[in-house]
């Protein structure tokens, strides 16, 4: 296809453009289900039988059940969505930012006191590590 | 005739409004942020409107990706707080202005732009957060609501220069109804924030406050600005700012009016993810 | 590269389904219309598109009162015949293309249509019957299908010149997909007729007639041709036309290149309450 | 509202724009829910007591009892709602188009057999009686 995907040399960024959003049907469409109490509970009750109940790839199961939200959106999943799972874990928006630093959620939280990450060095792939913090630049 | 006499812009970021539920805003992490809206609940009791445009966007709550809609207005009576997973937010239901919100649509899909029309839809904190930050914490909202959903999740959103347009139709719209209403618009989300990724927590500040300069000085420019600037410098989710634009090319200058009047520009680092931002700029 | 061949134009007449699905096709009252449709299917079978993009319009069957999009592409895969209350038509699943389909939605978008992205629909006759006339009853449809609904119940619907300049924008679209595909585009509904109030049954032969051969000869100018006159000369329901012109918007002529050939075209009055056109155009 | 509305002048006919879509939005709704093989069982069974479960006027339920489209359109009904009514009483659209003309179905019938109603005559309110057909007018 020739359209122009000029967000693909971003770093640590998964625009959630047409392609993502057919990949990842399945896995934002369950993520959905979570808005309603009784799908929690049962989710809760046993994630695995849950999940096979939908179309989903094993890949994007994985992802769920370890709670690895950038394995999640690598196989199509989007942020608004997969924040109905850390919804249904009691954990934070804010607890679900960091887990996809690769940062404790303190040094998260600490860096977002400080002023958040800087654009600096993370406008272009290959420009400079992309998970360095405001913090660890200075 | 009704007519716009103010346009509101703020960020619309959900734990501000779970920090305001939860009774945490004289907490040392939400004081500075809620005192930069102080001056605008003030504002606001001495410039009330009849009826407020909202233009938020939809955080997959109303719409999954069943049905995307690009542009959706609300012509319900009434718009219910909606369950994001933890209960909906205690606040009050939204009333909608039916009447002035058909008139609108009418107008303005007319006017060449492709809306759904909506008569039945939960709103949740994108609209529900900017109502509070304004009015604070009443029994019932004191004003009407029309909701205007943006669809910025999924690629790709309109761009700048179409909102900035739509705008200016919103304008006219508004104009041509025969009922003297005081209408607001507002336009929410952003600042800055990146909510995914390893580059989630990006704030950039400068590139904000430039932004903003430039909103109000020249929104014709600003309005020009691609896409990819937006999540470059601003995060992925940094491209809410486009929905600000609605609003201001919905104010007078931009069809040849006096320039509008700051009354209040407020920017705060940070409220949770995000870099808030906050701005009233009044019509002369 | 993706290519546009040519467009079909027909009305979607209810009835006419059901008489195919109850085996009445040669009745004397069906036999005319149906002989009009041979020449098309013999012409379908020597020159059979990869994929069908299908304009139409939704009669209160996928869409409520409760949203109501201006303008809604199917990206799904499959798409199911809707029971409209007499159980679903006895026809095969229609196949989407989801990625043409999400290509063309996006590039449009970016050229400022704004669209509603649809990944769940069932599609009704204003769909399934130009499907039965140009395929027959075959076991499975032999193309793929975007399905395209436009608003034409609620007002205000889109104006003839946004369909037209939409057909451009679906040109574009189509010519920047990077695989080899032939593809159709197919302008639903019409010709004249009113189902509603005593002036129900309304039939403009002339007009009709004269609209087409001005659609096929100067689309341009065809484009121009109001709402209000849609409804006094062809109907209330006669308005479905202006989908014919985003077909027609699609054509090479309208980019600058050789005028169309005009490939077959019919005219029959009636078919239960309404008059039926139809008309096949072949880029060159 | 100083919007044009320049359909106002053509006889019998009404134009379902905002204002009439916002009177008739629960008539049509419940049209709507006649769509579902359950809800038509239901409201078979008890016409009243099923629309009584609808915040419909009274006039909309008096106009739906007495199968009176005309009735039902100016109290904000939309034909494409409506035809569900039709539907679920067994009725063809030609049978509920004549309905709202005055004449008998073999008279409708008859009239698009001949050419349909013509355009002649009924462009205008007060023009000519909008309910003449060819036949007549021939
Ligand atoms: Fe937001
Ligand atoms: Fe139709």
């Amino acid at each position: 296809m020739a359209l122009d995907k000029p967000y693909k040399d971003i770093p640590g960024t998964t625009i959630f453009d047409a392609e993502q959003s057919r990949k990842g049907y399945w896995l934002n469409q369950f993520c959905m289900s979570l808005m309603k109490a009784d799908n929690r509970e049962r989710f809760k009750a046993d994630e695995r039988a849950y999940l096979d109940q939908w179309p989903m790839t094993e890949e994007q199961k994985q992802g769920v059940l370890t709670r690895d939200l950038n394995r999640c959106i690598a196989a199509g999943g989007n942020i608004y969505f997969l924040a109905k799972i850390g919804a249904t874990d009691g954990k934070s928006f804010q607890y679900m930012a960091a887990s996809m630093t690769g940062m404790t959620q303190e040094q998260y939280a600490a860096m977002m006191l400080a002023g958040g990450r800087s654009a600096e060095g993370n406008r272009y792939i290959g420009e400079k590590a992309a998970t360095q913090s405001n913090k660890e630049q200075a | 005739m009704a007519k716009i006499t103010a346009s509101v812009y703020t960020s619309h970021v959900p734990a501000i409004g779970a920090a305001l539920d939860l009774g945490k805003s004289s907490d040392p992490y939400w004081q500075p942020l809620f005192k930069g809206y102080e001056p605008s609940k003030q504002w606001m009791k001495d410039n009330r409107p009849d009826v407020v445009f909202l233009v938020y966007n939809d955080h997959a709550t109303a719409f999954s990706l069943e049905l995307i809609p690009t542009f959706a207005i609300g012509c319900a009576a009434e718009f219910k707080p909606a369950d994001e997973g933890w209960g909906p937010r205690p606040v009050p239901v939204v009333q909608g202005h039916p009447e002035l919100a058909s008139h609108i649509a009418h107008s303005v899909i007319q006017d060449e732009f492709d809306l759904t029309i909506v008569n039945k839809m939960d709103v949740d904190h994108g609209l529900t957060v900017p109502m509070s930050l304004m009015f604070g914490q009443p029994e019932a909202w004191p004003v009407k609501v029309i909701p205007f959903a943006v669809n910025v999740v999924q690629y790709p959103v309109p761009s700048g220069k179409r909102c900035f347009a739509l705008g200016q139709a919103i304008r006219r719209a508004v104009e041509s109804f025969d009922e003297d209403l005081n209408v607001q618009i507002w336009g929410t989300g952003g600042m800055s924030h990146q909510l995914q990724g390893a580059r989630a927590g990006l704030i950039n500040r400068e590139w904000d406050n430039a932004w903003l300069d430039q909103m109000i000085a020249d929104p014709q420019a600003c309005s020009q600005v691609p896409h990819i600037d937006y999540v470059r410098e601003a995060g992925s989710e940094g491209i809410e700012l486009v929905m600000w634009l609605i609003a201001r090319g919905a104010m007078a200058d931009v069809a040849g009016g006096p320039k509008p009047t700051v009354k209040h520009r407020f920017y705060h680092v940070p409220a949770s993810n995000t870099a808030v931002g906050h701005l009233i700029l009044e019509n002369n």
